[in-house]
């Protein structure tokens, strides 16, 4: 029995949790550092991780496996992939920048305020967040899976309905208003999804008789497994449902704008660049490697879903006052690429959406920090309040300038990379809808410009004159995600080297062939 | 006679005493009432055990009472202490339960 | 040597980053960081040219391969350079311009505290320009593409407190996203179609395809090269592009960036020419192109939109002749580096003109300077006879090839693009003459009137630092700014003579276009002597206008056409109503219906079960003996259910 | 044959006599119990059902319960229910108007259908023939009985122990108040009062002033007003104060009239007397 080094890096964080959570209230910037420290703890066994992992080698590595729930076959299996390891080394890596950035996000208030934030709370919940989510990467078994897929929710309600932005337009009452109403929203779009899920679920269980990824595809692939093609694509129908709904697919995104716009922003990252993509992850993992024909059955109205999400939220993205909502229709967009590439069914466009899982982490994180500096500053989250920030906060526009690039994919920075592949691989197998979905480059650079525009550029207004700049924290934070995302646009071989295999398998999970070029070029 | 008209009569008072509780409004009375259907209870235990010939109908008759005895000690108690806080007797006003 | 490719772009890309992440402290030497390093660039270049010349002219290709950039299972894209004479000869241009106008910025830009990062941009275009026609595949090259794209919003937008900047910028991106968007798509189309992106590949299969997929790919590298060189039905962005600081027009809006269309087309080749309905379309987009931007350029009052508008005709000139396919590649590209040198000298000369006039933009208001500012007027004077292809000199020889190769072409479509080119030259003739006595000749229409009326707000804010608003004291400017103008002058005058006498430049390119004589069926000379007299009636109707009669100070109403042509010929008005209103009111309602119909349905949904129990709370009274009625009742509906059990 | 055994499986006439008549009592009995308007009412005819279901009990061959029935209930608790009326007050006699919404219908209705099912069931059962506590009772009732208790009930017979011990303790808790200072003598409570300035004479006796002998009506003040304090405590907190009424008043004025006449006194203005009918009002 070697090390289990995936348990011990779920397990580091959550016991962080719970240290941090014991923090007496008085000792608030002890708690901060804990956690903190913790986090990066985190990252170095997340990095083991990545070093011990070898991409030639088997599919899961890093296995565990105890039995746990006897009666109904429920094991402890944790293993990872190319892809969930490069999706926990991303969590892993995001949630030092996310406390850093929240560190004074969660002070209490000053005098006169009603409400007193929890300051420990706020980290330990964070961590927690970080152990579910990594929990999630790691888990073949589908009931464990499912069990931190759900537990999830619990930390992220309360980060969400319980902490808000300093300072809000309409003042502190009908801010919470708002935000419990995000939350409840955010929790009950989730519990629905996965009450379809555990339905789906137990009729895995009834159809396979167990829950272990690993034995129910292998099953399915030697044949030993059948199932009726009206069951597998009911059970695949439960399981995308949810995580449709978590990954944000157009039409059941509408708790993401509200939830990114009343948490603080390092919530918001923590929303849209970790837990969202357990979502997409799951899709690559389980509805693909469980229902692989249901998943080929569904494919074109999923496409299509995915498209109507790229320019659906693009437009939405335009025509928003609200600088965090308009990210968080970015997002929407971005969540369709994903989507679009994984169910392309090519090798370039599942590596790509999986690369993108990554950048789109790294670009997001990036934006949306900064646009947390810049709200925290002025106190106000439409885009009308701001002008000629440029002028006063040049390096604050800066990285906000470099984040808007990154997030419209400018050639040079990470997601163009992952971007372009997903396009490519759809086009190669559907042209007409890769076409299309190409018009949202150009709405990305719309509503990015735009926004640049109204927020940084112009004379300077009023009530940005006084902003300072960047401070030595933000900075910390801010500079590594920038170096990230220009050297892994300029040298991703990197991550393609560990994803590659595992997408070569996805593929022969679904029996699909990359569709041959017209003319066989000579490379 | 047959002493299954014993049994008749039970079901008799044990309606009339449920229909009681559910109709009276002071306190007291609806204690009175479940007292009755108690003793129906006890009636019909009894016949049973006569009818089967065998004692357990009056062992389970006699457990009756005992409890019954409890009952009413604590649930009187109940009363007094209501009556002394709030001067009414009346199972309405103690209508809490509302959301 | 090959490696030698890296460091060309490697040197300008190092002084971008030290320049634009070394803050404050490098303010005192930023500039001439920018420009050492731009000039080092040149060095190179020059080394790698003297090498390539070295070589016999077969081997005059060299393949610099750096790393494997993205490996995903089919798709292989490298980092990987490629030097042929092609690119030579736009690497020469692309630095030697470049670091001319590095050095004329230093003057220019001498007032304003953004000028490290200024120079931080300009060696970020160039590092992205070296990039674009350096690459060896579509992708890497889509890379600089927009990299260039990026340095241009930049550069357009430097003085980002005037909103009129912000938005100019803005536009030339987001225009040249739809022609990105055409490289993309042609991306694709290469790697469905020959599983490979990369030239050679692609250039060496393209006869094992259909027609129908290659015209596909040309005319999306057409949408593309539209979006890049501002050609019709892409070219609104140029004319406010000039929002940004004088240099940057000469640069990137005149001489380099926007003949990267140009560029592609002719590096794509092999594509064209195996796709003849494609090449149709680009020829028809050239000729509509020269002749709207001449038009355009008739009617500006605004020096540099009118000479803005000259660019867009002339790079028409050479998007026509590159359509031509292997007559007109060579010539399309003779232009373009003749072009880059005098229209980069034109510029700078408004610059210096501006920079002597308080920044005044207006042509009406200038009138005489001639006597003031004799270096600008000379070299701007020599430039303007270059580009109206006066005898001699350089516009002479490239344009005149063009018309020929035009002619060239054959057929009715020869006859119309042959003409078409003609009325250009004459048209062309016009606006610049007419811009030269607007500018040099006549009254001194700035005497006596306050510089600039208060409406008409300040092209550039250098004004002011100087900041006085009385009449304006024209003066020559530094020698930092007049010497690039001497040497663009010198370039302008002798380029096309040195390139043509004896098909120099011809035989320098023809390994890598090709070449062919078409069947003219006028004799070169007949087209030389056309272009003659187009060009005499042009200036001669221009000198009547502006010459003899004196200039009014404020412009008079004008025909229709005018009207139109101050506003570019309405185009700006069609995208406004048809793209800007018609995108305002879609995401507007596109807004409502998330939030009625997506969101409404759900939050519909929750009303429901929250008005259902609602009503059900109501049952819940409080009342003890009401809960117990309804245990009761439950009681003796359990007591019937056994009853029936049992009677069942 | 003893007639205990005899009546163990065997029903003579007289039972069935007894049963009707008797029967009819106890039907009668529990009706009163829930249509009585007062509760003293209801606990008595209560009391009258619980004696017929004693005598039923023997009936049946159970003396023990039979016995125990009559003790326990009629004589323990049925007495403990007329303490507990006693002190709520035996005349607060409740209305039998139907307050909540519909209640009465569903209650009777429930009680209806559930009486019919009931007795359904028990004619469904169709229980012909019945041997009776012949040998069950064979050495006595009391003994047969104890043999089961303390042998096969034994558990739950100590479990009971416990909750009768734990009810009675329940009972004290709930209605015992514990003294938590000692008794303050006369002279402290008279001291108290000066102090706070209220009631610095002792309490007025009932009807002194208002010449009248009810315990229940409130004694006028020298002024006329009549003060609620003169009321002993235990009927204020029964709200069962009868007001000086203003008849009362006016006789009251017609006998101060008679005696100005008879001692010819001069009229006295009848400023007080309006002054007490204000108070009286």
């Amino acid at each position: 029995m070697s090390f289990p080094l995936l348990t011990v890096t779920a397990a580091l964080p959550a016991l962080g949790a719970v240290a941090t959570a014991a923090v007496p209230a008085a000792r608030r910037t002890a708690a901060k550092w804990l956690a903190l420290v913790v986090s990066l703890a985190t990252l170095a066994l997340a990095i083991t991780v990545l070093v011990r992992f070898d991409p030639g080698g088997a599919r899961y590595q890093l296995t565990e496996s105890h039995a746990w729930i006897a009666d109904f076959g429920v094991r402890y299996e944790l293993g990872v992939d190319g892809i969930g390891v490069a999706l926990v080394a991303l969590t892993a890596l995001l949630i030092p920048f996310i406390i850093l950035a929240g560190w004074h996000d969660a002070d209490p208030l000053e005098t006169g305020s009603r409400r007193w934030r929890p300051t420990q709370g706020f980290f330990a919940l964070i961590l927690a967040v970080e152990a579910m989510v990594v929990l999630s990467f790691e888990a073949t078994d589908v009931f464990l899976f499912y069990i931190f897929f759900e537990a999830m929710l619990i930390p992220m309600y309360f980060l969400i309905g319980g902490f808000g932005d300093r300072a809000h337009e309409h003042g502190e009452e009908t801010a919470s208003t708002q935000r419990s109403y995000a939350a409840v929203k955010f929790l009950l779009y989730n519990l629905v999804g996965g009450l379809i899920m555990l339905a789906a679920v137990i009729g895995l269980y009834v159809v396979a008789g167990n829950f272990s990824l690993q034995e129910i595809a292998h099953a399915r692939a030697t044949g030993s497994l059948h199932m009726a093609t009206s069951t597998e694509r009911w059970l695949f129908l439960g399981f995308f449902f949810a995580f449709a709904v978590k990954a944000p697919l157009w039409p059941l995104h509408t708790w993401l704008p509200n939830a990114m716009q009343e948490s603080t922003a390092p919530v918001a990252v923590l929303i849209t660049a970790v837990v969202d993509k357990v979502g997409t992850f799951a899709m690559l993992r389980f509805c693909l490697g469980l229902f692989p024909e249901a998943s080929k059955w569904a494919t074109p109205v999923i496409l299509v879903l995915a498209l109507i999400s790229i320019l659906y939220g693009a437009l939405l993205a335009v025509g928003q006052r609200d600088i965090k909502r308009l990210v968080a229709y970015a997002s929407i967009s971005h969540f369709g690429f994903i989507i679009m590439g994984i169910f392309a069914m090519t090798s370039q466009g599942q590596s790509g959406a999986t690369l993108y899982m990554v950048n789109h982490g790294l670009s997001t994180a990036a934006l949306l920090l900064v646009v947390g500096f810049l709200i925290s500053r002025r106190g106000s989250r439409l885009i009308a309040d701001y002008g000629g920030v440029q002028k006063v906060a040049p390096v604050l526009a800066g990285t906000f300038l470099i984040g808007g690039l990154a997030t419209l994919s400018l050639p040079g920075l990470a997601p163009f990379v992952s971007e372009f592949l997903v396009l490519v691989g759809t086009f190669t197998r559907y042209p007409a809808i890769g076409i299309v979905a190409t018009l949202g480059i150009v709405l990305a650079a719309l509503y990015v410009l735009v926004l640049y525009q109204r927020t940084m550029t112009g004379p300077v207004k009023p009530q940005v004159s006084a902003m300072p700049d960047l401070r030595v924290r933000e900075l910390v934070v801010v500079a590594p995600l920038i170096a990230l995302l220009i050297f892994l646009g300029v040298y991703p071989k990197p991550v393609t080297d560990i994803v590659n295999p595992a997408v070569k398998q996805t593929m022969s999970d679904v029996h699909k062939k990359d569709p041959k070029p017209e003319v066989e070029a000579a490379k | 006679m047959n002493p299954v008209n014993y049994l008749y009569l039970a079901a008799l008072l044990f309606t009339i005493g449920a229909t009681g509780v559910l109709i009276r409004r002071n306190a007291i009375v609806v204690f009175m009432c479940i007292e009755l259907m108690l003793n129906a209870c006890n009636l019909a235990f009894v016949t049973f055990s006569r009818m089967h010939g065998n004692l357990d109908g009056q062992i389970i008759a006699f457990f009756t009472m005992v409890v019954a005895a409890a009952e009413v000690v604590v649930g009187l108690a109940i009363i007094v202490s209501l009556f002394r806080t709030r001067h009414s007797a009346s199972v309405d006003d103690a209508s809490l339960m509302k959301l | 040597m090959e490696n030698l490719i890296a460091l060309l772009i490697a040197a300008p890309l190092l002084g971008a980053a030290v320049l634009l992440v070394g803050g404050r402290r490098l303010d005192a030497v930023g500039h001439w960081i920018g420009t050492l390093l731009s000039a080092a660039s040149f060095v190179i270049g020059l080394v790698l040219f003297a090498g390539l010349l070295g070589r016999d002219a077969g081997s005059r290709t060299l393949i610099q391969h750096l790393f494997s950039w993205i490996p995903v299972a089919g798709f292989q894209a490298d980092v990987t350079f490629r030097l042929d004479q092609l690119s030579m000869t736009f690497v020469l241009l692309i630095t030697g311009v470049g670091s001319l106008i590095h050095l004329y910025s230093v003057g220019y830009m001498e007032h304003d505290e953004r000028r490290r990062r200024f120079f931080g941009y300009l060696n970020l275009f160039l590092a992205a320009m070296l990039l674009l026609v350096l690459a060896d595949n579509y992708l890497l090259l889509y890379v600089g593409w927009e990299g260039v794209g990026l340095a241009s919003y930049l550069l357009i937008g430097f003085w980002q407190h005037k909103p009129s900047a912000a938005t100019a910028a803005k536009k030339a991106f987001l225009v040249n996203r739809v022609g990105d968007m055409g490289l993309s798509i042609a991306i694709m189309l290469m790697f469905t179609t020959f599983g490979s992106f990369a030239f050679g590949p692609v250039f060496s299969h393209v006869g094992d395809t259909s027609q129908g997929k290659l015209t596909a790919i040309a005319l999306m590298l057409l949408l593309a090269a539209c979006g890049k060189s501002a050609q019709v039905p892409l070219q609104s962005w140029l004319g406010d592009a000039m929002e940004g600081p004088t240099p940057v027009s000469a640069l990137i809006h005149a001489a380099t960036m926007v003949t990267a269309g140009v560029y592609l087309i002719v590096r794509s080749g092999a594509v064209f020419n195996a796709a003849p309905d494609a090449q149709l379309a680009v020829t028809v987009v050239g000729a509509v192109t020269l002749l709207f931007g001449a038009i355009v350029g008739c009617a500006k009052d605004d020096i540099k939109k009118a000479l803005a508008g000259s660019t867009m005709s002339q790079i028409g000139y050479m998007v026509l002749a590159a359509g031509l396919g292997p007559i007109g590649y060579v010539f399309a590209i003779m232009h373009l580096v003749t072009h880059g040198f005098f229209k980069a000298g034109l510029f700078l000369g408004a610059g210096s003109v501006m920079h002597g006039m308080n920044d005044e933009v207006d042509m009406r208001r200038y009138g005489g300077l001639r006597k003031y500012m004799p270096v600008t007027f000379i070299t701007f004077g020599l430039g303007y006879l270059a580009i109206i292809g006066f005898p001699g000199l350089s516009g002479f020889f490239s344009k005149d090839k063009i018309i020929e190769a035009a002619f060239a072409k054959g057929g009715t479509e020869g006859w119309i693009l042959g003409g078409a080119a003609l009325l250009g030259a004459a048209i062309t003739a016009f606006y610049m003459t007419r811009v030269m006595l607007m500018t040099f000749f006549g009254e001194e229409r700035w005497r006596n009137q306050p510089t600039r009326s208060p409406e008409a707000p300040s092209a550039e804010p250098a004004a002011e630092h100087r900041g006085e608003h009385a009449e304006p004291h024209p003066h020559e400017s530094p020698k930092v700014m007049t010497i690039p103008m001497i040497v663009l002058a010198v370039g302008s005058v002798f380029g096309g003579a040195f390139f043509s006498i004896g098909d120099r430049f011809l035989h320098w390119l023809e390994p890598v276009t090709g070449h062919s004589e078409g069947n003219s069926p006028v004799s070169a000379w007949t087209v030389t002597g056309a272009t003659m007299v187009c060009l005499v009636v042009g200036v001669a109707i221009a000198w009547a206008q502006y010459g003899r009669k004196p200039v009014p100070a404020v412009a008079p109403r004008g025909s229709l056409l005018t009207r139109a042509a101050r506003r570019d010929l309405l185009q700006d008005d069609f995208n406004h109503v048809v793209l800007v209103r018609g995108g305002e009111h879609l995401t507007r309602s596109l807004v409502y219906v998330d939030h009625t119909l997506v969101d409404g349905v759900v939050n519909g949904t929750a009303a429901g079960f929250g008005g259902l129990s609602g009503r059900l709370r109501r049952v819940q009274n409080g009342f003890a003996r009401s809960y117990a009625v309804s245990m009761f009742g439950g009681a003796a509906l359990l007591v019937a259910a056994t009853l029936l059990m049992r009677a069942v | 044959m003893s007639a205990t055994q005899l009546a163990a499986y065997t029903t003579s006439t007289g039972e069935a006599f007894q049963f009707w008549v008797l029967g009819t009592v106890a039907v009668i009995g529990a009706l009163s119990t829930v249509f009585m308007r007062k509760a003293v009412h209801s606990a008595l005819s209560l009391a009258g059902t619980m004696i017929v279901l004693a005598v039923f009990y023997l009936a049946n061959g159970a003396y023990f319960l039979g016995i125990v029935q009559i003790v326990v209930y009629t004589g323990a608790i049925m007495m403990l229910f007329l303490f507990v009326v006693m002190l709520v007050g035996v005349t607060a006699a409740d209305s039998l108007k139907e307050t909540i919404k519909g209640q009465r219908w569903l209650a009777l209705l429930c009680g209806a259908g559930f009486g019919v099912l009931l007795l359904a069931g028990i004619a469904n059962a169709s229980l012909k023939e019945f041997d009776g506590t012949g040998q069950a009772n064979a050495n006595g009732n009391v003994q047969g009985l104890a043999s089961l208790i303390f042998t096969k009930y034994v558990f739950a017979f100590e479990i009971t122990g416990a909750l009768l011990i734990t009810a009675a303790v329940g009972a004290m808790v709930l209605t015992h108040r514990e003294r938590t200072e000692r008794a303050k003598t006369q002279r402290e409570l008279s001291e108290q009062r000066v102090r706070e300035g209220t009631h610095v004479p002792p309490l007025p006796a009932p009807g002194v002033y208002a010449r009248h002998n009810a315990v229940d009506i409130a004694g006028l003040l020298p002024d006329g007003t009549p003060s609620e304090l003169t009321v002993s405590k235990t009927l204020r907190e029964r709200g069962q104060i009868r007001d000086v009424s203003t008849e009362a008043l006016n006789d009251l004025r017609a006998l101060e009239q008679r005696a100005e006449e008879r001692l010819e006194r001069r009229q006295i203005e009848p400023a007080t007397f309006k002054r007490a009918e204000e108070a009286s009002k």
